[in-house]
């Protein structure tokens, strides 16, 4: 069974590898080490938030809000740099504010039972309202060079943002895979009633998703921030759909209690390199719209056809 | 008399337009099995949701004593904690996770914030081992059949280890064997000093095995019989309202021409395209006549009628009728062929819990209903209604939604379903599991004049009472193949058994 | 930016108005709460949470004042015709006395505009013009004027020889179209200018940044970006100074970020093209009082023109305009 | 039962008549003839749409391409008409572009079983990266008069659009609840193995739906090509989002089987007279998206604790 599964998993590259060997096979700047560095750090920022997307598509829930999170995230954190306020502090306060959206967004689904679409898309209008009050459309600019250095600096070549990634997939994966709170977090995705029934308590493990996957988009927002020099008033706008297309890629069940971290790598991987091939193989802009699009059904096509193919055997 | 464990006063308990429980008072005593029987509907199972703390207490007025102690149960926690567990008639297991899990389901903790998952494994064997159920702990639970993914149920409530067990219809979907494991466990548990609620509509094993029947009926306690005065009739007649002298009402048809035949019949394994299910199974079934399927369960019965009805796929056979072959590709085709198929697991494929009883009973005949496509109202409730009726089916009226039904009421309306479809060959795969005797014996009526009608029937059934009184033929299966054919009159649970468990190579 | 007081200020005073009864609302001026007449425009804004909107909106602003009436702003926060026509018809309905915005697209918010006019409310168009439709006046140098100087900056700065890149925001948009196609017109007849490639980074500064990095890769041979509207050339600008690639690439953009002024002070960026958003609110609110006040308009047509910012008047240009 | 419903369906009338009233006593020009009948066309736009898409949500299905069908089916029709063909024909080709989308769609979700979310993202990637490619990102113009008038001719100064959406309204609901075929979409919704089980062509059924959807969305891109005297390249863009949340909020269930198109319809006005009053009472831009939000949840979540009042009775 554990074999299967890991094998499910490494087909599931195929897609992906394909693709990466078409564009570098076309132009082989592909391969070349600063666009693979330039390709792991976009993979990183979808993928910390992808992470928590995972989360709250595995409890059978939904998050709308996450781009305007982002967005509040880093805007909150360049208000109290452009004050002068300490660095630490600044982070801290950007990912309060995040955490705050992610309990209102858990109170409203989880408490008062609004469907969690329309909850987390009018969370989203909130977020992003507040950031359009704050900055009046300006970004925060500019930002101590301390702070900069969290989305700037490099390890052996390496963007941190990367290492962040990595760090938080690892951890992400072992919660899910081995603790008593992600196994209970695939159950009440799977079935809410009978967890409940089982003495899972459904209220807290739905509300600490929905507060995780804030924060780890707050967080990216920051670290975006600090990439971009500046923080930017639309920054995160549309990363809902994007995240939760990539997690669904990497083969999370959009209904609940079904999917891996791991896949979310494939997914966000899948989703960047694409739009990273577009711009080296010279696709006119024009056309990158219908190359995507055709690209991602594919990529899911392939796999759902093997499945099908086994189970048609 | 031994300590009382338990008791629960003046339980009251009402849903919007129904009094599911009228006043009820219980008592429990240490090291008792104690039986409640009683008709679908009758709250027997939200009695005992309100004791596992599944019904929240401010949803309900009574009290509920634990060895005499007043308990408030908000949820399950809170009356595990009390010492009670409890195995839903409805399978509430998580399909996605493995077997060990769903034993622990809730309860990982104790292996760890970080589970540990030898300890895991290690500790679900156990109970897989006192249930003798051979499975690995690690399998999905989705891969196994509803009769291991029960016993995986009764594991999980025997982890909590729990003072007060409640097993409502643990044995619907067991067989002889397997049940008679269970009981094993049960006495075993009650020789401890635990107690055991049981709800079965089983009446064999519950005058077997119980201490004390608590019969109800309409929400409230009609009657309450220690062992040694227990009377078979007369707790059927307080059961159902009346009296009954032969469960049966079986009467010989005569028997016509062939109406299907199956030919050859293959079913791959969904997993593993070498292995099979089903190998090779023939059969024919006659105008007015009902057969029989027996077998243990696992032995691809289901699979079987599921491949002729074009729910599952096959990888060969040939359906004809009256001796036309027909294709069957989907259950559209068997249905415009006149067959009619009432599935195995009424939950997952059996009806739609959101609709009314009404729009399910009508679902598989909305060309009976419809002019150019349009839905005759009046028309639909008149048939519906007539089903509703004959079959009894205890709601408050047609336009309640199917899932908030009883578990045997819900089965009624499924089988009203496909009545409705007036099928030449109607196939019931265990038609009459969760069903009270009352409306067994309706049930069986009606195929008694289904038959008469010259209906053929096909009938799955691992209740080998009913297998034996009912079919006019039984052929058995074994791994898949068929191992032996009987005719009513040289049929007995000896025969059947022997057949079932003999392999055929 | 102290904008939002001054639009909510207005927008207070206006509700009071309002709500003192809408019976003398086609009486033209009414009374405002210190007894004075004024007129109540309404400014449809296509991009309300945008710098160069904003700059706009500021000029609106100071013209309400120095003329004593007050101005509303509707818009979106993005770009969208639908939207922007339906706020139109609001304020046709709500009966303003004025109504200044822009043609995003002339096609679809000229038959508005025309709504307006028959509806008795004047209407001037600042920064992009609709001149077949009945507008008033309109205040702003075509995108396409504006484009061609960028061209014309493109080529001076490279001495003619350059193979470029652009960032533009959406596809789709009008307003980029038209600032690409004077670009590209006014580059046509250099011999040695040519552009390799278009990419879209949908305003989002780490989409541009993403697009500048991979196009620096995909066309090793560019020498030069151009950004056709406020995020493209800062986005290359950091990716350039990242990379170490400062000077060595030309790039020219547009609108006056401060992010942008700075590129420039540091020499990443070589100039950017600069409207007067100010100056067209502005003298909008001063044409459509004119009007309001039974002036025959000479000039219906007026030219703000653009400045092409470079680290030479970086410091000064604010002044100059 | 019958009677419960009708009241449940009136009580979600309040949240929006409480909004009417209060924007009409600050701003009577909310109530002027005028304002109305602009309400009335946005509202008739979106509605038209939004039946579509409670199809798809009654089936248990999702649709992402909506907005650039919306895009597609103008674009075509334009450009058959800047071609100087027939207005009908080209109305017709609009329609013709719409309904392949559905179909491709039903294809890869019902045949090929790729998650419906991806899928339909990717028609919607592609569809208006064909209208990117056919339009050079320039809208087609000018449109003849005669095919103006179907977006901005009036009938009794109403809008044509409001006649068309009032009626097909009519027959989806009747469709719903009278016909075979709604029935069945229900079904398919609620329990689709049942629904198989018991004889429905579930695939036939979902199809339909996604055509339905797709047909509509074209068919709305063409009058709103009508309305603007343009076909708009970014016409319908994040329209979907708006459609789901105004179905979600006329209390269709996002998971199928449960809801109603004449919820529907409270669900689009309340979309539409939010960012009205939001206009018509002056809320500084900065703060519309706030207050949308806040007025979107808390429409939504007064209903919920209606219900949860009730059952807990
Ligand atoms: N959630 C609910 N909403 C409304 N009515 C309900 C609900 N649950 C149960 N009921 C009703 O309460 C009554 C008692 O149901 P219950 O499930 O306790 O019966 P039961 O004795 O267990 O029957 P069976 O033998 O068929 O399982 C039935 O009439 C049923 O329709
Ligand atoms: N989804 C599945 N995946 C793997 N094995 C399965 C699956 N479904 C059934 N099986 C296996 O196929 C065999 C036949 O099961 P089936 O349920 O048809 O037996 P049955 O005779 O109908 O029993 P029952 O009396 O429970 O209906 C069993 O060995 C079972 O474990
Ligand atoms: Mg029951
Ligand atoms: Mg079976």
């Amino acid at each position: 069974m554990k074999k299967k599964i890991s094998m499910n998993g490494l087909i599931k590259i195929v897609p992906l590898a394909i693709l990466c060997i078409v564009t570098g096979m076309i132009n082989p700047v592909f391969f070349a080490g600063s666009n693979l560095i330039d390709l792991a750090r976009s993979v990183s920022f979808l993928l910390i938030v992808s992470v928590g997307v995972t989360y709250v598509l595995l409890g059978a829930s939904l998050d709308m809000s996450i781009g305007s999170v982002m967005g509040l995230g880093g805007a909150i954190c360049g208000l109290c740099l452009v004050n002068s306020l300490p660095v630490w502090f600044s982070i801290l306060m950007g990912l309060l504010a995040s955490a705050v959206v992610g309990i209102v967004n858990a109170v409203l689904i989880v408490n008062c039972r609004i469907p969690a679409l329309i909850a987390t898309l009018g969370t989203m209008y909130v977020a992003r309202g507040i950031v359009n009050v704050l900055t009046k459309g300006e970004p925060y600019y500019p930002l101590p060079d301390e702070f900069k250095v969290l989305g700037q600096g490099t390890l052996a070549g390496i963007p941190y943002s990367v290492f962040i990634a990595a760090a938080i997939v690892l951890i992400a994966h072992f919660v899910i895979k081995k603790t008593s709170y992600g196994r209970s977090l695939m159950a009440v995705g799977g079935n809410r009633e009978a967890s409940r029934v089982s003495g899972i308590n459904v209220k807290r493990v739905l509300f600490s998703a929905h507060v995780l996957v804030s924060l780890l988009a707050g967080f990216v927002g920051i670290i975006m921030a600090a990439r971009l020099s500046s923080a930017q008033p639309n920054a995160g706008d549309g990363w809902e759909m994007t995240a939760v297309a990539a997690v669904i890629i990497g083969g999370t069940s959009m209904y609940g209690g079904y999917g891996s971290v791991l896949g979310t790598i494939l997914g966000c991987a899948l989703m960047e390199t694409i739009s990273n091939a577009m711009v080296l193989l010279h696709v006119s802009v024009y056309w990158q719209k219908i190359t995507i699009g055709i690209i991602m059904v594919a990529a899911v096509g392939m796999d759902t056809f093997r499945l099908k193919k086994i189970a048609s055997k | 008399m031994a300590k009382m464990v338990l008791e629960m006063q003046h339980i009251t308990k009402t849903f919007p337009g129904v009094k599911a429980l009228d006043d009820v008072s219980l008592q429990a005593y240490e090291g008792e099995i104690l039986s409640i029987v009683g008709e679908n509907g009758a709250g027997k199972s939200t009695l005992m949701k309100i004791l596992s703390g599944s019904y929240s207490c401010d949803s309900y007025a009574g009290n509920i004593l634990v060895e005499g102690k007043t308990m408030q149960f908000h949820n399950t926690r809170q009356s595990e904690e009390a010492g009670i567990a409890m195995i839903y008639q409805e399978l509430n297991m998580h399909l996605d996770l493995s077997v060990a899990e769903n034993i622990f389901l809730g309860g990982w903790k104790q292996f760890g914030n970080v589970i540990k998952w030898n300890k895991l494994y290690q500790a679900a064997t156990e109970y897989l081992g006192q249930l003798q159920l051979d499975v690995e702990p690690t399998e999905i639970l989705r891969n196994l059949n509803a009769s291991k993914q029960q016993l995986v149920s009764i594991a999980r409530a025997l982890s909590h280890k729990p003072r007060i067990l409640i097993l409502d219809e643990p044995t619907a979907s067991l067989t002889e064997t397997e049940s008679a494991t269970l009981f094993q466990i049960m006495l075993n548990l009650k020789k401890q000093g635990y107690t055991c609620v049981l709800i079965s509509h089983k009446l064999d094993e519950v005058f077997a095995y119980s201490d004390r029947i608590v019969v109800m009926r309409d929400g409230k306690v009609i009657n309450n019989h220690n062992r040694e005065e227990f009377d078979q009739s007369r707790i059927i007649a307080e059961m159902v309202g009346r009296k009954m002298d032969n469960l049966y009402p079986k009467c010989k048809v005569p028997v016509g021409e062939v109406v299907m035949e199956a030919r050859d019949f293959s079913v791959p394994h969904p997993q593993n395209a070498k292995k099979k299910i089903v190998e090779d199974v023939s059969f024919t079934v006659r105008k007015g006549e009902i057969l029989g399927i027996g077998g243990l369960v696992g032995a691809g019965r289901s699979e079987l009628v599921n491949a002729v009805f074009g729910i599952i796929g096959k990888q060969s056979g040939a359906v004809m009728i009256d001796g036309r072959e027909v294709q069957i590709r989907k259950p559209e085709d068997a249905i415009r062929e006149g067959l009619a198929l009432v599935t195995e697991d009424r939950k997952l494929d059996g009806f739609v819990g959101g609709m009314s009883i009404e729009e399910n009973i009508t679902l598989a005949s909305l060309k009976a209903i419809c002019r150019y496509g349009i839905i005759n109202h009046k028309k639909e409730q008149l048939s519906a209604r007539k089903y509703f009726d004959e079959l009894k089916i205890k709601a408050a009226d047609m336009t309640v939604h199917m899932e908030t039904l009883s578990g045997g009421n819900q089965q009624k309306a499924v089988l009203s379903k496909w009545l409705m479809t007036k099928p030449r060959v109607l196939i019931m795969d265990e038609p009459t599991r969760g069903i009270d005797v009352g409306t067994k014996y309706e049930i069986y009526k009606i195929m008694v004049e289904l038959a008469r009608q010259g209906i053929a029937i096909i009938m799955i059934s691992s209740e080998l009472p009913e297998l034996i009184s009912m079919s006019d033929r039984i052929i058995v299966l074994s791994g898949g193949k068929v191992s032996g054919e009987l005719q009513q009159e040289d049929a007995s649970q000896e025969k059947v058994m022997e057949l079932a468990t003999r392999m055929v190579v | 930016g102290n904008t939002n007081t001054n639009t909510q200020e207005a927008a207070e005073t206006q509700d009071q108005t309002a709500a003192e009864g809408s019976a003398e609302a086609d009486t033209g001026a009414e009374e405002t709460a210190n007894g004075e007449n004024t007129y109540q425009y309404t400014f449809v804004s296509p991009l309300v949470s945008h710098e160069y909107w904003i700059d706009v909106e500021e000029g609106i602003q100071a013209g309400a004042k120095e003329q004593g009436v007050d101005v509303a702003v509707l818009g979106d926060t993005k770009v969208d015709v639908d939207a922007m026509v339906k706020y139109i018809d609001t304020a046709i309905a709500s009966k303003v006395d004025g109504i200044i915005t822009m043609a995003l697209s002339p096609a679809a918010i000229g038959p508005a505009i025309d709504r307006a006019v028959d509806a008795g409310i004047p209407v001037v168009l600042v920064d992009t013009d609709a001149p077949e439709s009945k507008r008033a006046a309109y205040v702003g140098t075509s995108n396409y004027d504006a484009g061609y100087e960028a061209g014309k900056a493109m080529i001076e700065a490279t001495g003619g020889k350059a193979k470029i890149g652009i960032i533009r925001g959406t596809i789709g948009q009008e307003t980029d179209n038209d600032r690409i196609k004077g670009f590209e017109d006014a580059i046509k007849d250099e011999p040695d200018m040519e552009i390799l490639t278009t990419e879209a980074c949908n305003s989002d500064m780490l989409t541009g940044t993403q697009k500048a990095q991979d196009m620096l890769k995909a066309y090793p041979e560019m020498t030069a970006i151009f950004g056709s509207e406020g995020t493209g050339a800062v986005a290359a600008g950091k990716v350039l100074e990242e990379q170490g690639l400062s000077g060595t690439i030309t790039v020219i953009g547009w609108d006056d970020t401060d992010e942008c002024l700075d590129f420039i002070r540091t020499g990443v960026v070589k100039g950017t093209i600069v409207q007067k958003p100010d100056f067209m609110g502005r003298k909008a609110v001063e044409l459509l009082t004119r009007i309001k006040n039974g002036e025959d308009l000479t000039e219906t047509v007026i030219d703000s023109g653009v400045t092409f910012v470079t680290a030479e008047n970086v410091d000064t240009y604010k002044d100059a305009q």
